[in-house]
Order: structure tokens, then sequence, then C-alpha cells
């Protein structure tokens, strides 16, 4: 029980938070700025433990270029339904915990003027807290969810309760809709459960899934050594005392297979090995369409929904408009990531076949997010309306550079750019996550002082603020993707990505550029430039606070470093995400050898030229 | 000193200083000095550094390891001679004289990765070849003399307050402010960097970024006013145009990256001296192809690929003739179209020209860094830069857009008034001329007016800067007879103008700087119009440009510096501007005069800067009837001699013709004006493109937009709405129909049997002790009674 | 004829009087004759417990009942008459009551008390044949957790201790529940 | 002879019956006195009683002397005995300082008036 055990450490990572609501709510009362620096330290404290995987050699730590989950540990928890305490990370998951961290600490520094029932707000903000970072640690799909929830209704009080004038219809709004999206995702969930089974996965598999510990291999090339040693592994797994392997045995000895009882499982590691090993989801569910392609279907619903994508949007503007400015920045930077994450993470690998026959729906609700998301953004007259659209716009890159499954019989199942476009995905989520929560907090700091945010009744603000202008300025660039700054890397490799897959998408990606530029622009100008404030209390705009600076710098800070060197982000993220990838289309490969691809031919001749002359080309001189 | 190793490193060396000393501005300006003061010295230093470094890059590395080419094409006769040896006719085939090709030297590599996806690699990296070197020295020795001019000319920034005539506050008073010198020089510096880095660039992707760089810090600049209304419409207006050719620009990327897999120009090389990755130009100018370009096997199948999906495409393979191998050319012209058109946006040409003029809402200095000298010609240089890459269709389209560029923008200039926009629009049309001669295959042409063109306008934005500064005033009606009191200002304009019209003696090397560049670009177009006659078009716009040209330059200068004045109290009040000022524009001076002179072999340098297998002619195979000549056949007399009498005489009329109306007033402007009403509307209104665009593009934009989020208020919230009013409903007639009889009646049934329940055994809690006991003996009497009965009856004894 | 079998004849005496002085307790109006009673009872009681074989039961019974819980109740008869020994008539309808009641479970419980032949009781052989052992030591060691009678029946070490803590909660708390009469007055103030 | 049924009452020993019997008699003395006496005292005695009741038949079913059957409470049962000796006192401690209590703020014993809880 030591620091160094992973158990424990991501435990405390994960509940410290939530302990630290418990105390808050049984300590006496106290000061409203008690509240909030104990709840700041806590954010700190979190923060600080994250940033503890980056001290390589430790018991606990997060190397760079591994694509394996890391720090993997489960412990059984409701073992009659193999439900268990799951967790680990990897890198996926891994950039997104130090963000949601991170962010975290800047948006309980950024609360500091919620004056209304503070030990409440403070609660429900480190509950919230221990929802986020516990999605994005759970593999197990139980554990997921019940994270997933946890989140949700801290976020519906905290907009419900600390929100504008609207803040009712907001909150209700952002509840049902994301109430729709989970309880979709849970009958989907139910779905994968019930036609799981842990018993046709083979030794190697179950290690994949974590379930077996496989030694490490000191030379990792030899095959042959590595399945004997999953064997062995499986051998003595089965010889534990623990109920899984007691059930896996039991069922096992069943020699007729006919006979055999399944062995559900909610190990999400373990069903993306059943979904791109087995046929286990490919069984009719409903109206001719299999089991994964309706799991695919309703995990993809409600998980777009968070994201979100064009037409299941709506709630956003509307809780962003109304939600509290932290709350903005917590919304924006990392619940709208849970999305992308879950997409990720459990879509494309859990229902690959699915994902290839949809690839192109994803990729066109992706690009239909970002045209539609600017389009709006361009006609808002509220600030923080024009900032929620272009989360949307944004977040709709995420959606595309997941989708463009580019790695088809076409293409010579070349993954490369599929790779690409994924990367860039989870690159632009990072990257959105700063560069939105920046521009809420820039919306909310001038909120703050004035009390509106109607985009007509500012100007002149550089005069006024010329720190916190330029500040602003800078993070509004890193969303408008400029080049040095973190949006730009997400966006380029998405869209750079796209035409492998379909050239009509990839142009009219391309096209958002101009809107992006557009309405982000022009709200600078209106707000930012002009020779005079128009709008009511001009008095109030007093210079940037020190405390305000210190959220808004580290911000812009992260955004330049980002967008400077991405590399410090892709050497933790990309081994993960192309592992995936290698898998995906290696499945491809396997099941879908002629391509049927509406966008390629069917007899793969293409590819096959493409292979001889790639070839060709390489070994000339 | 080896060239693989210093070059990148001193250039980079170059290319940084101005990042430092952004950085240092922005962290630290308002500290430097009275009102940042010292933030302009920092500045002028590092660009200073900067141009030390690039020159020492040039004279000291550069130039002792390179042999220029020996051949003497430097030198106009030597050029001649040599052409006609080696090119016998125009018309001949080009695979055939490839021994002509020079050495071509570069050095390219990667400094870092940005992202790197399997074979696929993003990064940033240097290509130097003596191109990148010539194009560091231009930008930094220009960048240097405005910024030495910009500390006179932004004195005004360091007065507390800062007052700004032009705006005007709803108090009806002039808005006072604090001075922002130091942020001036911020964004300088920070633009010098963004050029640097596009010039350096080694990769497409690396130019893309630093493109959009530039693009940002013109933004800046343009709104450097930002309380002038005017002054931030101008920059954004000229950010997102530039942004419309970005897509493009994305667009050609894509195609090149999804097919060719790699953005890099050069060959990575490793320590052996191997190629290890091959970049861009020898992918698709193959060395076993001769160095013609030929679409890459990946670029073939990719288009297949497109097109397979596609069965009606125009395009099928199978339908062309078999001796013109199509496979491949659709897709390369897209990429090069795609590229061109970031430069068309970048560069101002036709048909996002718009921006540039109003552009001029910033100070001068920017207007002669950024907006003719160097940001503009970013453009014309990564056409240069990538034209290996351009198949002759993407060729010949640029040809057109910069031929109709400069038709257009010289005829605005003619009836332009604010001295700047003159400017601006001759920047537009010489960007015009330089796209013309790369799109004929005039690549040494249209680099070399790059340079040449850097040095005057740039010379010519910074009078006109100065003239500003003396009279207060951008609009020529004001002005007049300021000869008298700014002599150094008139007469170094004057050699600007001279130098933009190409003056020299004809059919000799003796000329200013423009001589030498625009008659080579109009001779490439004649050689071109030679071999393609479907095209002569593109002959004749250059000379009718040159006309228009003079005309337009010597109406600006009579109507600045000579005559009377037309405001006397400006005309009182101007000087001479300070020695800050005056010193730049005279070295700028020396170079418009000097630069073109062969003595310092730009054109041998840039000679052999020329990308490999470029200058062979080279024929269409999309378009067959399609040549691109050799730019050595543009030298043979043929074509040389007609076309420089042609160019010479034609702007010897523009400018007579300027002199007649604006110095000898033998005809009156007005009338003039008068008797071509309309044309002179139509040209006044710049041919009503921004109406046109504002109708076409940017309303139905703000429409559409509107429509999105009148459709997700009213469209996707109604539909929630009612669906959630459904839902109420439903469970309002749920609850009147069920609930509220049926549930609650049990509910409440139950609920009120309880109650009264409850009230009945509330009397048997008397709370006295004895009757609780009482209780609990008949209770256990009960249940013994209970169970025995239980017992008794309905449990089976066995 | 058999002889008495002596222990049965003292059963029945002493069994006599425990209910004898039971109903008396019962009937009785006069709270110190009421106490009276009542340690006349439990002292049979005891005396049955000796017959049954429990001596150290019956020595608790008579050390801790008699002794020990009847002073205390005396005690409190003195400290809460507030007339001399004043006598609260109960109601006849409550007697009735309560005899309808009693007599009820009584008959019940007699009833299935003999019902059971197992419980009537064993053979004169058998009993004689019973050897005497005395259950201090037993009692003590089932106390401390040891059982030395039934190797397989568990010890009483945590009840014991249990009951030793609570033991010494309930004087404490009886000790301040039975605090001094100012209770009332604070009582008042709050 | 002497087929009365209670003939051999004192020539065979007795058994757990007798001794559940005399149990039932205490128990229900102690009961009906809880529920007859008003006074506090007395229902505390009553309590007494039938915790004695109870005590005696835990002893009876722990003798060997009583019955036969192998399910002798045995030694448990004079212990179960024991804890309930000891629970009495520790409840008659806390019932009497209740009575004083009560004594003390109604300046009477008398349970009828002790009526708070009435419903």
């Amino acid at each position: 029980m030591t620091l160094s055990d992973p158990k424990v450490y991501l435990s405390l990572l994960v509940f410290l938070p939530a302990v630290a609501a418990l105390v808050l709510a049984i300590l006496p009362r106290l000061a409203d700025e008690s509240y909030k620096w104990i709840s700041l330290a806590v954010t700190i404290f979190v923060f600080v433990l994250t940033l503890g995987f980056f001290r390589s050699g430790g018991a606990v730590d997060f190397e760079a270029g591994v694509a394996q989950m890391q720090n993997l540990f489960n412990v059984d928890w409701i073992p009659s339904f193999g439900i268990q305490y799951f967790m680990a990370l990897d890198g996926i998951s891994f950039p997104l915990v130090v963000l949601t961290a991170f962010l975290s600490v800047l948006a309980m520094g950024a609360s500091w003027p919620i004056n209304k029932h503070v030990k409440g707000y403070c609660i429900l903000f480190l509950l919230l807290e221990t929802g986020m970072l516990g999605v994005f640690m759970a593999l197990d799909f139980f554990l997921f969810y019940v994270f997933w929830e946890v989140m949700l209704l801290p976020m519906y009080f905290l907009i419900g309760v600390w929100g504008g004038p609207r803040r009712e219809y907001a909150a209700i709004k952002f509840f049902l809709y994301t109430l729709v999206g989970s309880v979709l995702m849970l009958i989907a969930i139910l779905m994968l459960y019930f036609n799981s089974d842990l018993t046709r996965l083979d030794a190697q598999q179950l290690a994949e899934a974590g379930i077996i510990k496989v030694a490490e291999s000191a030379n990792a090339e030899n095959k042959f050594t590595d399945d004997a040693k999953a064997e062995s592994a499986l051998a003595d797994w089965l010889k534990s005392d623990s109920p899984l392997a007691k059930r896996y045995a039991e069922i096992t000895k069943e020699a007729d297979p006919t006979q055999r009882k399944q062995l559900h499982t909610f190990n999400i590691l373990a069903l993306q090995q059943m979904g791109q090993h087995t046929d286990l989801f490919d069984g009719d569910a409903l109206w001719g369409k299999s089991v994964q392609w309706w799991a695919f279907l309703l995990l993809f619903i409600g998980f777009v929904i968070k994201v979100p994508s064009v037409p299941l949007h709506t709630w956003l503007p509307d809780a962003h408009v109304e939600a509290p400015t932290p709350i903005s920045m917590i919304l924006a930077g990392i619940l709208l990531k849970m999305g992308g994450y879950g997409i990720i993470r459990i879509c494309y690998p859990i229902c690959p076949d699915a994902g290839y026959d949809m690839a192109y729906f994803v990729c066109f609700i992706g690009v239909f997010s970002m045209v539609y998301g600017a389009f709006a953004a361009l006609a808002q007259k509220d600030f923080k309306r024009l900032v929620a659209y272009s989360s949307v716009s944004h977040m709709g890159y995420v959606v595309l550079g997941m989708g463009v499954w580019s790695a088809v019989a076409d293409t010579g199942f070349n993954p490369d750019y599929w790779k690409m476009g994924a990367n860039g995905a989870m690159f632009q989520m990072i990257a959105h996550g700063i560069s939105s929560a920046g521009m809420f907090f820039m919306v909310g700091v001038v909120y703050d002082r004035v009390h509106h945010r109607d985009l007509d009744k500012f100007g002149g603000l550089f005069a006024k603020m010329p720190v916190y202008s330029g500040l602003a300025v800078g993070i509004f660039f890193a969303g408008l993707g400029l080049p040095g700054l973190c949006g730009f890397i997400g966006e380029v490799f998405v869209v750079l990505s796209v035409w492998k897959y379909s050239y009509a998408l990839a142009v009219i990606s391309a096209a958002v550029v101009i809107l992006t530029a557009g309405y982000i622009l022009w709200a600078i100008q209106r707000v930012y430039l002009g020779a005079e404030y128009k709008g009511p209390h001009g008095e109030a705009l007093t210079p940037i606070t020190m405390r305000e600076l210190s959220i808004g710098v580290p911000l812009l800070v992260l955004a330049i470093v980002f967008g400077v060197y991405p590399k410090a982000l892709l050497d933790y993220m990309q081994p993960s995400v192309d592992m995936q990838i290698d898998r995906l289309a290696a499945w491809t490969e396997i099941n879908h050898p002629g391509g049927s691809n509406k966008l390629g031919n069917e007899n793969g001749q293409v590819a096959d030229a493409w292979r001889q002359k790639i070839n060709a080309l390489q070994s000339s001189p | 000193m080896d060239p693989a190793s210093t070059l990148p490193i001193l250039l980079m060396a170059a290319w940084l200083v101005p990042l430092a000393s952004f950085v240092l501005i922005v962290l630290f300006g308002k500290y430097m000095g009275p009102h940042g003061k010292g933030a302009g010295y920092l500045s002028v230093l590092a660009i200073i550094t900067s141009a030390i470094f690039s020159l020492i890059a040039m004279f000291g590395v550069w130039l002792p390891n390179h042999e220029l080419p020996t051949s003497g094409h430097g030198d106009h006769n030597g050029a001649v001679s040599s052409a006609t040896e080696e090119s016998h006719a125009p018309t001949e085939h080009a695979a055939e004289h490839h021994e002509t090709e020079h050495e071509y030297p570069n050095y390219s590599g990667d400094w870092y990765s940005l992202g790197e996806f399997g074979d696929l690699k993003i990064t940033i990296g240097y290509y130097i070849d003596a191109l990148t070197v010539a194009m560091f020295c231009m930008v930094s020795v220009i960048a240097s003399c405005v910024h030495i001019y910009a500390l006179g000319y932004m004195h005004d920034e360091l007065h507390e307050p800062y007052i700004d005539h032009e705006v005007t506050l709803s108090s009806g008073e002039h808005l006072h402010r604090k001075g922002r010198f130091y942020r001036f020089f911020q964004y300088l510096s920070l633009f010098c960097f963004s050029m640097f880095g596009i010039v350096i660039a080694g990769n497409v992707a690396m130019v893309f970024v630093f493109w959009e760089l530039v693009g940002i810090c013109s933004y800046f600049l343009i709104g450097f006013y930002i309380e002038r209304h005017s002054a931030s419409a101008a920059a954004n207006k000229a950010f997102l145009v530039t942004r419309v050719g970005d897509f493009g620009m994305l667009i050609g990327m894509m195609a090149l990256w999804a097919s060719v897999g790699t953005f890099a120009f050069g060959d990575m090389k490793n320590e052996q001296g191997e190629v290890t990755e091959k970049g861009l130009f020898s992918l698709l100018r193959p060395e076993e192809h001769h160095h013609h370009l030929a679409p890459p096997p990946g670029m073939i199948a990719e288009e297949e690929r497109m097109f397979a999906g596609d069965p009606d495409g125009e395009s099928v393979p199978a339908a062309v003739e078999e001796e013109h191998n199509t496979a491949g050319q659709w897709l390369l012209l897209i990429a090069g179209v795609g590229i061109f058109c970031g430069c068309v946006g970048k560069s101002a040409q036709f048909p996002l020209h718009v921006w540039l003029p109003d552009a001029m809402e910033g100070p001068t200095p920017v207007s002669a860094l950024v907006h003719s000298a160097t940001m503009v010609a970013a453009g014309v240089y990564l056409v240069g830069r990538f034209y290996p890459c351009f198949s002759p269709e993407a060729l010949l389209v640029i040809a057109y857009v910069g031929c109709i560029t400069l038709f257009i923008a010289a005829t605005i200039a003619i009836t332009a008034t604010d001295i700047k926009r003159v400017l601006a629009y001759s920047t537009v049309s010489q960007l015009g001329y330089m796209m013309l001669s790369l799109g004929l295959g005039g690549w040494v042409a249209g680099m070399f007016h790059l340079i040449t063109h850097a040095f005057f306008k740039g010379l010519l934005f910074l009078c006109s800067g100065s003239v500003i500064h003396a009279v207060h005033t951008n609009d020529m009606t004001y002005m007049g007879g300021l000869r008298k009191k700014m002599p150094i200002t008139a007469y170094t304009m004057l050699i600007g103008c001279l130098a933009i019209i190409g003056a020299g003696f004809p059919l000799s090397v003796y000329g200013l700087s423009g001589y030498y560049s625009k008659d080579a670009i109009i001779e490439q177009a004649w050689s071109f119009a030679s071999v393609n006659p479907q095209h002569a078009i593109l002959k004749w716009a250059p000379v009718g440009g040159a006309f228009i040209t003079a005309f337009y330059m010597f109406r600006l200068w009579y109507l600045t510096f000579a005559g009377k004045p037309r405001d006397e109290h400006r005309y009182d009040h101007a000087h001479e501007s300070p020695r800050v000022m005056t010193g730049p524009l005279l070295v700028l001076a020396f170079f418009a005069i000097g630069i073109g002179w062969p003595i310092f072999h730009v054109n041998d340098l840039l000679e052999q800067g020329r990308p490999v297998g470029t200058l062979a002619s080279t024929q269409g195979e999309l378009l067959t009837n399609l040549t691109i000549p050799s730019e050595h056949d543009s030298h043979v007399p043929i074509i040389k001699q007609p076309a420089g009498i042609a160019a010479f005489s034609t702007a010897l009329a523009g400018l007579l013709l300027a002199s007649i109306i604006y110095l000898w007033r033998l005809l009156n402007p007005d009338e003039l004006k008068e008797s071509f009403k309309p044309l002179w509307g139509f040209l006044s209104n710049k041919w009503f493109f921004d109406e046109l665009y504002d109708y076409v593009f940017v309303k139905p934009t703000l429409v559409v937009s509107h429509c999105a989020a009148w459709f997700d208020r009213n469209i996707i919230d109604s539909i929630l709405h009612t669906a959630a009013a459904i839902c109420r409903a439903c469970s309002a007639v749920v609850d009147a129909l069920f609930d509220q009889t049926v549930v609650d009646g049990t509910v409440n049934t139950f609920a009120s049997g309880t109650w009264s329940l409850g009230l009945w055994l509330r009397r048997i809690q008397t709370g006295n002790l004895r009757q609780y006991v009482m209780f609990i003996v008949i209770g256990t009497v009960a249940l013994f009674v209970t169970i025995s009965i239980v017992q008794a009856y309905y449990i089976p004894t066995n | 004829m058999e002889s008495i079998y002596w222990p049965s004849f003292f059963f029945f005496l002493f069994s006599g009087l425990a209910c004898a002085f039971a109903v008396a307790v019962l009937l009785s109006s006069n709270i110190v004759r009421m106490a009276f009673y009542l340690v006349l009872s439990l002292g049979a009681t005891a005396g049955l417990m000796f017959l049954a074989g429990a001596e150290f039961v019956g020595a608790m019974q008579l050390l801790i009942y008699v002794g020990g819980t009847l002073v205390l109740l005396i005690f409190g008869v003195m400290l809460t008459s507030q007339e001399r020994f004043v006598v609260m008539k109960t109601w006849a309808g409550d007697w009735v009551k309560a005899f309808l009641a009693g007599g009820a479970l009584l008959f019940i419980l007699a009833y299935a008390a003999f019902s059971i032949p197992e419980w009537r009781g064993i053979e004169r052989a058998e009993a004689d044949a019973v050897e005497a052992q005395p259950s201090v030591t037993p009692i003590a060691m089932g106390l401390l957790g040891a059982r030395t009678d039934d190797p397989d029946g568990s010890g009483y070490l945590l009840p014991f201790e249990i009951v030793s803590v609570h033991l010494l909660v309930v004087l404490i708390g009886a000790a301040y529940l039975a605090r001094a009469k100012r209770s009332r007055s604070s009582l008042e103030k709050l | 002879m002497l087929s009365i049924p209670f003939a051999n009452l004192l020539t065979e020993p007795v058994g757990v019956a007798h001794y559940v019997t005399v149990g039932a008699i205490l128990f229900i003395c102690g009961a009906l006195c809880m529920a007859t006496k008003r006074n506090a005292l007395g229902v505390l005695m009553g309590i007494e009683l039938v915790l004695n009741g109870a005590n005696l038949n835990f002893v009876a079913f722990g003798s060997r002397y009583l019955r036969d059957d192998a399910n002798s409470l045995g030694l448990d049962g004079q212990l179960m005995a024991l804890f309930v000796i000891v629970l009495a006192a520790a409840e008659a401690a806390v019932a009497l300082a209740i009575a004083l209590n009560f004594y003390n703020n109604h300046d009477s014993i008398d349970v009828d008036r002790a009526d708070q809880l009435r419903g």
C-alpha cells in the first residue's frame, strides 16, 4: 500500500478530489475563501500527482514511446458480473488526464469571483474532477459508465445553480441531452456485454486485455517465446484464486463448445480484442444489422452528443452561455474531450466492422460540424455563444480525424494517413482543451467586469486592458489555428490526412479555415479593436489582475509550446494511437481484402498497382 | 568553410535573431527606455545582425564555394551568344539539350520534426540554394533600411499622449492615447523572423507555417492603428482574403501529401552523402527521367483512386491517346494550381488582389517592407521555389493570372489619388509581371524582377512615407511642388520611378535595375508567344503594362513633386525628413540603380539557383499544343531586340503622356476625366471588385451563417422543445388518465388508509407503560396461538 | 412405594416459595413489602438453581440479586417516597385484564412445557448416576474463552468483556442520570 | 395406585417442564407486576421477576439432572444465566437512575404520569 503501487497511485489520483469534497462537506462552516483555497490546493495536488508520472524510472511513471497500457491494475469489484476496478493509462488517456488535472487547477483559480454557496460549489467541482479523471482512466466499461454518470450530475448543478439567467433551461437541456447519450451508451454496453465471451480469447489476447500478466520479454522479437510465455501465464492465472479465473476454468472445462457457457466481461481491452479477433459481435441484432453495427451507432451517438457534433450540439451553446466561467472552461476543455476519447477508445476498436461501414458517415458528421459550427459562430452576437460554436467547429476536426479510415484496399492498406488523422484528432483535443478553455476564460474576464457579452457593445478593450487583450488575442489565434500555436498542428494534421480518404470532404474541411479566420477576426475586431468602448460599465474595465494573469498565461504558454514543438505531446500520445490504427489496418486487411469502400474499386487492382509501383520506386536507386 | 554545415547555421542565426528581439520586446518592450524607445534600437540591431549574417553567408560562404556559371549568362551579350550556340531554334524539343543543365548546389536538412507517421513526416527544416541566400540578403538589407527609417517615421509614437487625428471619438475630440513605439518594432521583428522562415523553409508545410505567420504579422501591422475602424477592417480583409488563397494552398498540399507523401523540397542526405529520403523535386523530376517532370507512381495511383468512384469523369486515363501519358497529370495540376492559389492570395494576384490596396492603412514603413518588398513577394518566391513541381498547364494558369493581374492593377493605378494606393496597385501589377514571367518559363527573369522590384518599390514607398510625414496626408491632390522643399526625397523617388519603368539604354547593358529584369520578362513573353501563337495576348499585355506603368508612376511623381503647390498650408509646413529617414532612401536608391548591373552577378547567382530540370523546354501533356520554352531561348536576338525596343518605346510613351498631362499641362486632366467618365468611374471603383465580392461572397456567407444560427435556434431547438412539449403533454395525459386515477388513487387510498390506521393506532399509543406491558403479554399469547394453529393445520407432520 | 426423592421434594418446596412470593409481590400494594417479598422469591429461585446443579449461578443469584440489586431497589424506594410508603391504587379493570392475559399465557406456557416428553424428567436411576461436577472452574474457563467441558463449544470471552464494559458504562450512565436535582433548573433555563 | 397424575411427583426426579412452569409463573407474575403497578419501582421489580423467570429456564435447560437428551445447553445455559444476572443488575441501576430522574422532574414516580410518548 505505498504510492509506488499503481493501484494506490491511480486511485489516489482519481478519488482524492472526491475525498476532499467529502471532507469539505463535513467540515464545519468556514469562510468562503477557505473553501476556495482548499479546493485549489486539492486540484493543485492532483495536478502534481499527474506530474509525478513524468519522473521516469519510478515505480509509477509514464514512459514516453510506449504504446501499451501502463500502470495497469485490476481488482475484482463485482465478481459475479465480471466487473472489475480496472484502470490504466496509455498514450490516449494520459495526456487527457494531465489536461484534466491542469485545467481543473486553472478553473478553480477562475472560480474566485463565485460568491454564491461557495461550499456547495467547491464540493461539486471536486466531484466533477473525480468523474472526469475516472472516465479517462477506467478500462472497465461499467466503471467507465459509473464515472461518466458521476461527472454528469455535478455539472448539472454547477450550471443550474451558478449559471446565468437561463440556467435552469440550459442545465436541463444539458442534462437531458447527455442523459439520452448515456442511456444509448448503456444499451450498447449491455449489448456488448451479453455478447462477449472471455473464453474465446487466446492467451496472447488475454494478456493484451490486461487480464493475465506476462513477464516482460527480454527480446520482444521472439514471437514464439512470447506465445509460450503467455500460455504459461494463462496457466498460472487459472491456478490463482481470482473469481474470474475460477469461472474461466469452470467454463472451459466443458469440452463441447456448443454447450459452453459464455464468460461475459466489461473489460474494454478484452472487448477490443473480441471485436477485432472474433466474430462474437457479428450476430444479427435488428433489421439485418449486426450487433456491433448497432453498438457502434449507439455508442457513437452517445459520444457525439458529448463532442458535440451537429445536429446534436444545441445543448452546448446554451450550456456555455449560462454556465459560470470556470465551468465553461471545464466543459469546453475536458467534457467535450470525453466524446472524442470514447470514439477512439471504444467505438472503433470494439466495433471495427461497423466502423468500417460507417466511416464515411462519421467523417461526414465531422465535416458537417466543422462547417456548420463555423457558419453559426459567424452569426452570433453573444461573445460566449460565438466561442461555443467555435468549439462545435473545432471538435468536428476531432471526429473527422478519427474517422478517416484510409487504410483500405485501394490505398494498399497504408495506415500512415489515418495515423496522421487520428494523431491530429488527439492533438486537436488537447489543443482545443487549451485554447477553448482560454477563450472562455478570456470572455469570463471581461464579463466579470462589464456583465454583458454583446459583441456589438464592446470595442477598444486594447487601450483599456492591454495585457489582457494581448493574451486574449494570442489565445484566440490559437483557436484560429495559427501556426506556432497549438490549434494549427491538430487542424493541419487532420485536414492533410483527409484527402487520402475522400477528396470532397478534404476540400470542404480545408474551406473551414476561411470561416474560422472570419469569425475569430471579426470578433477580435469588435471586442478588442476600435477607438472606444461602446457598452455599459465602461468604468469597470480595469486592467487584468494577477490572478487572472496567472490563469491566462499558462494557457498561452502551453499553446505556444505545443504549437512550436508538438512532439512534446506526440511523443507520449503517438505510440498508442499508432498501435490502435495499425491494429485496425491489419484488421481491414484481413476482413476487407478486396476493398468494398465506395471510394475504391472492388477487386483491389489499384492497390496492387500501388504496391508494385511503390516497391519499384523504393528499390530503384 | 564547408557550406553544408555553415550555411544552415548562419542562416538560422539570421533567422532567429529577429525572433529573439520579438520575444524580448514582447516581454520587456515597455521598460526599454522612455516610451519603449530602446525597443526600436533593439529591433534595428537585430535586423542588422541578420543582415550581417546573411551577407557573410553570401560573400563568405556561398560565393567562395560555388563558382558562378561561367558561361556568362549574367552578361546579356554573353547570354545571347551562348544561348544561340546551344539552342538552335526555340521550338526544338527539350529532351535533347539537357546537357545545358548546370551544377545545382543545394543543401537541405531537418532541424526537428513536427510529426512523423510511418513514412510521412512533417518537419521544420531548411533548403538552401542560391535563391535562398539571395533572398536572405535582399530581405535583410531592405528590412534594415526600413527599420532604421521607421525609427524616424514612427517618432510620433514616442509622444505622450499620441493624438490620432483620423479618429474622432463620440465626444467629438480626437483620440489621445499612449504611444506604441515598441509595439511597432515588436511586430516588425516578428515579421522578419517569419519572412526568413518562408525563405529558409525546407518543405511546403514549413512554408505554410511561416506563410500564415507573415499573414498574421501583416494583420497586426495593417491594423497597427487599432483605433481606426478602417485599419482593423483592412487588416481583417487582408487576412481573410489571403486565407482564401491558403484554402487553395491547403488543397494543393493535400493533393501532394496524399499522392507523394512528402513535403520536403530537397533530398535528405545522411553523413555519407547518400540520399536517404527523396524530396519533392527529385520525386517529380526523377534523375533517370533526365529531370523531366514525371508524376511519381504514388500520384498516378492516387489519381486513379480519385477518379475510380467517378466513371463519368472526364479524365478516364484510357480515353487519351498513347503518346501523351496523362497519368497523374490532373493531380499534378491540382497540386500545382492549389499551391499557386496560396501565392495568389499572398501576392495579391487577381482575383484576390483586393486586400493589398486596403492594406495601405498600415504605417508606411510597413507598406514598404511587408506590402511591397517582401511579404507580397513571398508568393512569387514560393512559385519560384516550387517551380519544378508545376506542370506546364499549371504554369499556363500562373501566366494568365499574372497577365490579368498586371493589366487590371495597372489600370486602377491610373485613377488613384492616394499616393500609397498608387504604389500598392503598382506593386500588384509588378507582382503580376513576375507571375507572368514564371508562368512562361522565365524563372530567372521572374526572380530577378522580384529582387530588383523589392529594392525600388521599397524605395518608392519610403519616399512616399517621407512625403506623407511632411504633409500629413496621403492625397496627392493636396501635394505638388514638393521637390523644392524635400529634394532628397524627390530625387530618390525619381530614381525609383525610373527604375520601375525600366529605364535604360535599349539594346545595351546600361540601365537602372528595372531595365534588366523587366526586359527579361518581356523577352520571355515574346519567346513564349513565338512558340505558342495562340497565347499572343501574353505577349502584348506586359508591353501594354509597361506603358501604363510609366504613365502612372510619372503621374504620381509630377503630382507630388512638380508643378505648383495645391495646398499652400501643407506646403508651408512641409520639410525634408530627418537623416534617419533619408539615409535609408539613399541606400535603397543606390540599390535601385545598381542591383541589376552585371557586376553584382545577381543574375548569375539566380541562374545558379535555377531548379534542376526547369531550363529545358517542356511540352504540355494535357494541353498538347502548349510548350513552355527554355529561358535561354529568350536571349536570341530575334526575340530580344524587338522585345527590348517595344518595352523601351512603350515606357517612353507612357512617360511622355504623363509629362504632357501632368507636367506640361498640355491636356487638362479634369477634362480628360470628364470625357472618359464611365471608364474613369469604373477604374476608380477598382473594377467594382469589392462590391462584387461583397455581394457574391461576404453577404451570402453572412446569410448562410444567419441561416445556420436560425436553424439552430428555430429548427433544432424547436424540434427539441416540441419533443419536450409532446413528452410533457403525453405525461399530462397519462397523468390525468392513469396516474391521477389509478396510480394516485391507489397511492392515495393507501396513504389515507395508512393515515387513518395511524390515527387509530395513535389512540393505542397512550404512552402508558403498563398498557404496553399488557400488549406484550397479549402479543405473546397471540403469537403462541397463531404458531400452534399454523403448526397444527398447515405444517404437515411427518 | 419408593422413597421420597429428596431433590424433588426440595424442588417443590423452593418452587412453591418462589411462586408464592412472586404472587405476593404482584398482589402487594406496599412498595416496601413488595421489595421484601421479592427478596424471598429471588432467594427461593436461587435454591432452585442449586437444585439444578448450577451452584455458581445460584450463588451469584444470591449475591448480585438479593445482595446487590435489591439493595439498590430499596435505596430507590427510600429516595423516591414523597409520603411515607405511599400507596398507588391500580384500577380494577387493569387487574382483570392483567389476570386474563397472564392466565392465558401461563396456560400456554405450561401446556407447551409438558407437551414435550423429554422435558418431563429422567429416570431416577439415571439421575442418581449423574455425577456431580463442580461448575465454577468450567464457567470461569468458559468466560475466559477456553471451554473445558465442551471442546467444540465456543468461549465467552468477548461477551464477557462486552458485558464488563457495558456494566461500566451503565454505572457511569446511571450515576450521571441520577445526579443531583439541578438538571431540572438547567432544563428550564434552556 | 395413585393413578392421579401427580402421584409420583415426589418419588421421581422432576424435569425441565417443571422448572419451565415455575419460570413461567415467575415470568407472568413479573409481567403482571409491570402491567399493574403504578409505582415505577414496582414496575422495576416486575422486570426483575421476569428476568428471574427467564434465568431459571436457562439454568433448567442447561442442567444435566433434568433432561436426558443430548440437546442440553450444558454450561452455556449457566453462562447465559450469569450474563442475564449481570445485565439485570446493570438494568436495575439504569432504571433506578431513570426513576430518580423521573421523580426529580415530576415529584412522583407514578408511571401513569409518564405519558409524553402518547401518540
